[in-house]
């Protein structure tokens, strides 16, 4: 099943300055065919930033502000956009990914007992990365799977019924 | 003799089974059937959802159409030679035999259970049969011929008399009568209209419209240019939440072909009828299941809902009329227009036509997706189809309509489902996500994880909802901790109220609604945690 | 041009169509309490301080945004009207770090003007506390988060005003915040023309002038009204 | 609430005024009375109070009790458990009652220990310790809370500090066992 995106954990309050690790001048030119196909009309807006985050895996700056001069948008507007969506994060996500379904039908049968286990294990709270980034646990609403729940998505590969046994072990096998 | 009919394996891919490792074992028949080479005798085929997920990988034989459930890629091998075997035995005596084989860890199912019997497949005829990457798979099973017939033999107009004879309602939670809808549109003056497909599909343990998209794409695409030429409409937007990564793919490939086959586009059937469909996937946010979020979304903006009037019927994307409709709504189309209104009128109830796809969930044996008629009593859903409860453990109620619904005890669950039943019972519909839960489930822990859901998708902008769903979730946790008083617990009920009075949307007038249907059925649950007047609350305000 | 003629808390009154019912109570001397509306800026309907009820509708509409229709009946004071009022206010107060004493808009703050209206002389909801920043890179002007209560007149202003679009809002439910240009310091936003027209339509203490300290903040917004008016002649004028 | 004033003792309404979290400041302005202090003196018994009295345990059968400052401490917290249940009407005296105000600045940080440590060690000059001495200095709650969040209050007098001539609008009326009239900017503006 292709990839699924999860939500990377960067903070929703994060404060955004220069300090990302130095963005090398990137000309983002794979984003010039969708800007291209969509006439670099504003409404693409949405459509341009998750091609961006496929590609280069965050939002930086830099990628913002190319963005918003293509659109010939203002700054503020493309960053309150990309804010606004859970899935797009800012920061370089972690090496892994953990992403716990919160859904309801995955709650009812324990996906609370899940997240506890995983917060002790990582020694992060849900929605963070490890300080060293091997690891974010985030979560997900519903994946629409919910006859595997509760379900545990590790690197984009759907785990199902999972107990808390089965999920620290292919947490650990990740060598972090 | 005529050469035995051609075997069809029907492996569900659909993103359910996929979990349980449906790649692996397709792979793993396709590889068995080179080897052996009976690739002319034996079909592979991927199909969309078979029904009962919670039983996965499922796997149908054809002609027999049996189903095992729980198939593993290990059994591929079993299985070819139980049918090559077969097949000699019937070459020499020509006397047709069940298939005599089950999965190592898995069963064959009896399709004469209540869960496939009571199904009435109107919306998912198609879903299970067909390979969903082929558009000629579809169009075998008629896909497109409805859209033909419309543009090259009816008016717009008698479409839209059809859809409103039929009695269809939308599908998408609120019920508000398609026809008129359409109607409506149709009058808008201009000829530049913008038809939306809402594929956001939020509500959590909701998948119904992900199976449809998965299954059978082509029908809502088909569905959608039918609803383009009733309004006059020649652009179209299938807007579909981005977590839904196979149904995108499927959808993205359909519409290519669709394009190809000159079946979307430009002048089709040579009518001068134009439509175009662009997909256009979300990035995360429930609220953009809100008609006007949805529109904001699309032009690349905050999905932040704004009042209405005025309706998107009258300036919608763009600020163009725009019709809305859900996945399942524009998957009735076809049918409608094929086997005609009176039929489709024949099915459910008074005030609710047709038939209901749900997805069935949680504390059940059997969980998946099946589609009934309306009118089809809750007990029958989840007690008869769904098998109840687990082994010793006792139904305790059902939820209905996700964040923005409520809860059925386990008392009133021969309500029917349609719109009013469960409206009065202070639920509603809703999309068709159906959790059921036991006795251990504590209702106050549900209505505070509905509550945490509408406070995380509050959009922000209006006070009410951005700053009562804060408040409302921070009395149920003191309800929680045992800290509430009962003037907490009058307090929880008069801000509900007020919540859901003044909000500007959907989202925050739906979200007391999960409180305010467990206080109504499980009011003890609350008061039994309440702390006595006389000591004073000493705890950190939350 | 058609007039509609209409009900409001029993007083007759005609309003050319597409007036707001805000319009029409103010013309028979009825005052509905607004936030987020401001005459010359667009409605956003965002507060519900100013919903009323109709008659023969289940639904309460915003008085800011909803037009008059003919032999509408409207009532704009009923008790529960008035304790919704309150707890919007309530709401608001408890949401952000609203200290009037030490506030550089004490005593001109319309926050503050409407609790009086409302009656609020304590909060039934307790309060949140959150840790918001203050942005002070601004070489004229300053932004406090904690007295912000994300009325938006600032992203409109200086969106349909001003023209510049520095402001907009950032992230999504109770973490939404009124951002500058790429989430920046407001000082290093360069499309900023330092008009101050945010400053001057802040209906709070959140945007200031440096320099004022508490009680100090005199802004009013009729310059903004009589200049949108002029716009707007100038407009329709040859 | 019950507002009967006619104090239980057929004697004059006993009143006190109880000092918490907050800076004195509606003290001060209680203060600004001046000559009416007489006039009211003469009507009332000021059984308690830290600037009218010497008096050191709270009584019993109070009538009328002004309480400025939220509750911030473990001492704050016994007095005001105490003074609700000795009192017939508790009135929330002034801002930081009401919302915890100033004082309530430090519940951003989420805990004492966070305020303990930037107030003792991190401004401290190198060698800061943080204060423990039970019995002596109140261990500090999590956060500082509003009068009505920890125990039912009957009548709320906001303003930082409300002015003497508010102070007068609102205990006139109660010395007639009426109710005052809190509304309008007059009484209940904050700040």
């Amino acid at each position: 099943m292709p990839g699924v995106p999860s939500a990377c954990s960067a903070d929703s309050g994060a404060e955004v300055g220069g300090e990302i690790a130095a963005e090398k001048e990137q000309s983002f030119e794979a984003l010039e065919s969708i800007l291209r196909q969509h006439q670099r009309s504003p409404a693409s807006l949405i459509e341009v930033l998750n091609l961006a985050q496929e590609t280069y895996r965050y939002l930086s700056d830099d990628l913002l502000r190319h963005v918003a001069r293509n659109l010939e948008l203002p700054f503020s507007q493309v960053f309150g956009t990309a804010s606004f969506y859970h899935l797009f994060c800012f920061k370089a996500p972690a090496r892994h990914s953990c992403t716990v379904c919160t859904g309801t039908a995955c709650s009812v049968i324990g996906a609370d007992r899940l997240v506890e286990a995983l917060e002790q294990e990582l020694g992060i709270r849900l929605g963070r990365s490890k300080a060293d980034g091997s690891i974010g646990l985030g979560s997900v609403r519903c994946l629409g799977t919910c006859g595997a729940a509760p379900l545990v998505v590790i690197d984009g590969l759907v785990a199902k019924q999972q107990t808390v046994a089965s999920v620290l072990e292919a947490v650990r096998s990740l060598r972090l | 003799m005529t050469p035995p009919a051609p075997l069809c394996l029907r492996c569900c891919t659909s993103a359910g089974c996929l979990a349980s490792g449906a790649a692996e074992l397709r792979e793993a028949l396709q590889r068995t059937v080179s080897r052996l080479e009976l690739a002319d005798r034996v079909e592979i085929r991927g199909v969309g959802c078979l029904g009962p997920c919670s039983q996965g990988a499922l796997l149908a034989v054809d002609p027999d159409g049996v189903i095992f459930a729980g198939v593993r890629a290990e059994d591929a091998a079993g299985l070819i030679a139980a049918l090559v075997h077969r097949s000699v035995l019937e070459a020499t005596d020509g006397q047709w035999r069940p298939l005599a084989w089950t999965p190592a860890t898995g069963e064959r199912l009896d399709t004469r259970r209540p869960f496939f019997a009571h199904q009435r497949r109107v919306v998912l005829e198609n879903c299970g049969l067909i390979d969903p990457e082929r558009i000629e798979a579809a169009i075998e099973r008629g896909a497109y011929d409805q859209l033909r017939r419309a543009v090259q033999d009816l008016s717009p107009v008698q479409v839209v008399e059809t859809i409103r004879c039929s009695g269809l309602r939308g599908r998408g939670g609120a019920g508000y009568p398609t026809g008129l809808k359409w109607a409506t549109v149709a009058k808008m003056p201009g000829d530049h209209k913008v038809v939306v497909c809402n594929a956001d599909e939020g509500d959590p343990g909701a998948f119904m419209d992900r199976s449809v998209l998965e299954g059978d794409p082509h029908r809502v695409l088909e569905g959608m240019a039918i609803a383009a030429f009733a309004v006059g409409a020649s652009r179209g937007f299938l807007y579909i939440r981005a977590e839904y990564t196979l149904a995108i793919s499927n959808l993205r490939r359909a519409i290519e072909q669709a394009n190809r086959h000159r079946l979307l586009g430009q002048s089709l059937f040579d009518s001068g009828f134009d439509f175009s469909v662009e997909l256009r996937v979300g990035a995360g946010a429930y609220v953009c299941g809100e008609e006007t979020a949805l529109i904001h979304s699309i032009e690349g903006k905050r999905g932040t809902p704004r009042p209405r009037p005025p309706y998107p019927a009258e300036q919608g994307v763009g600020g163009l009329p725009t019709l809305i409709n859900n996945v399942e709504t524009f998957a009735n189309v076809v049918p409608i227009l094929r086997e005609g209104a009176d039929w489709y009128a024949a099915i459910g109830t008074t005030s609710s036509k047709g038939t209901k796809v749900f997805s069935l969930t949680g504390h059940v044996r059997w969980g998946g997706l099946l589609e009934v008629p309306m009118g089809t009593s809750l007990s029958m859903i989840v007690e008869e189809m769904g098998g109840g409860a687990p082994e010793g453990f006792t139904i305790k109620a059902v939820q209905t309509g996700g964040p923005s619904g409520g809860c059925v005890p386990a008392s009133e669950l021969d309500t029917a489902v349609d719109y009013a039943s469960l409206q009065a019972l202070g639920t509603i519909m809703g999309s068709g996500g159906m959790v059921v839960m036991d006795h251990t489930t504590d209702m106050v822990g549900i209505a505070a994880f509905f509550m945490e859901f509408c406070r995380d998708e509050s959009c922000g902008k209006c006070v009410p909802c951005r700053a009562g769903t804060v408040q409302l979730h921070g009395l149920l946790q003191k309800h929680l901790a045992g800290d509430a008083t009962a003037e907490d617990l009058a307090q929880l009920e008069a801000l509900c109220h007020m919540v859901k009075d003044t909000s500007l949307c959907g989202l925050g007038q739906s979200a007391p609604k999960p409180v305010l249907s467990t206080l109504r059925f499980f009011r003890d649950e609350y008061v039994a945690r309440l702390k006595p007047v006389a000591a004073p609350s000493t705890g950190v305000a939350p | 041009m058609s007039v509609s003629t209409l009900m409001i808390d029993g007083h007759e009154v005609a309003m050319a169509a597409g007036a707001t019912l805000l319009a029409a109570a103010r013309e028979v001397g009825i005052t509905i309490p607004t936030l987020c509306h401001l005459e010359g800026l667009s409605p956003v309907a965002a507060c519900r301080l100013c919903l009323v009820e109709i008659e023969g509708s289940g639904k309460l509409e915003p008085a800011c945004i909803t037009p008059v229709l003919e032999g509408m009946v409207v009532r704009t004071d009923t008790s529960r009207l008035q304790d919704y009022r309150r707890t919007v206010i309530e709401l608001l107060f408890t949401e952000g770090n609203h200290v009037c004493a030490v506030c550089v808009a004490n005593g001109h703050c319309e926050l503050q003007d409407r609790a009086v209206d409302v009656g609020m002389d304590h909060s039934r909801l307790p309060y949140r506390y959150p840790d918001r920043p203050v942005d002070l890179s601004h070489h004229l002007f300053g932004l406090d988060h904690n007295r912000c209560i994300l009325c938006t007149r600032c992203v409109r202003v200086c969106d349909e005003v001003e023209g510049a679009h520095v402001w907009d809002v950032g992230w999504r439910g109770e973490h939404c915040r009124i951002i500058s240009g790429l989430n920046q310091p407001w000082g290093e936003v360069d499309s900023c023309t330092n008009c101050g027209k945010c400053v001057q339509v802040c209906p709070t203490g959140a945007l200031f002038h440096k320099g004022d300290t508490a009680e100090e903040k005199h802004d009013d917004s009729s310059q903004l009204v009589a200049l949108v008016r002029a716009r707007q002649a100038r407009q329709v004028a040859p | 609430m019950n507002c009967n004033l006619a104090s239980s003792t057929a004697g004059k309404l006993r009143l006190a005024t109880v000092w918490l979290a907050g800076c004195s400041g509606c003290h001060m302005s209680f203060l600004d009375l001046d000559e009416w202090l007489i006039d009211l003196a003469d009507r009332v018994d000021m059984v308690f109070s830290p600037v009218a009295s010497d008096i050191k345990d709270y009584p019993q059968d109070v009538d009328l009790c002004l309480v400025e400052g939220g509750v911030a401490n473990s001492d704050n917290l016994e007095l005001i458990l105490q003074v609700r249940e000795r009192t017939r009407t508790l009135v929330s005296f002034g801002d930081c009652a009401i919302t915890a105000n100033v004082p309530g600045l430090r519940n951003r940080l989420e805990g004492a220990e966070p305020v303990l440590r930037r107030g003792y060690l991190e401004l401290a000059d190198g060698n800061g310790v943080v204060p423990h001495a039970p019995g002596i200095v109140p261990e500090l709650l999590p956060r500082v809370l509003p009068l009505h969040e920890v125990v039912p209050v009957d009548l709320y007098l906001p303003g930082c500090p409300p002015s003497a001539a508010r102070i007068r609008a609102f205990l006139e009326p109660l010395l007639r066992g009426e109710l005052p009239a809190m509304e309008g900017a007059a009484m209940i503006r904050f700040g």
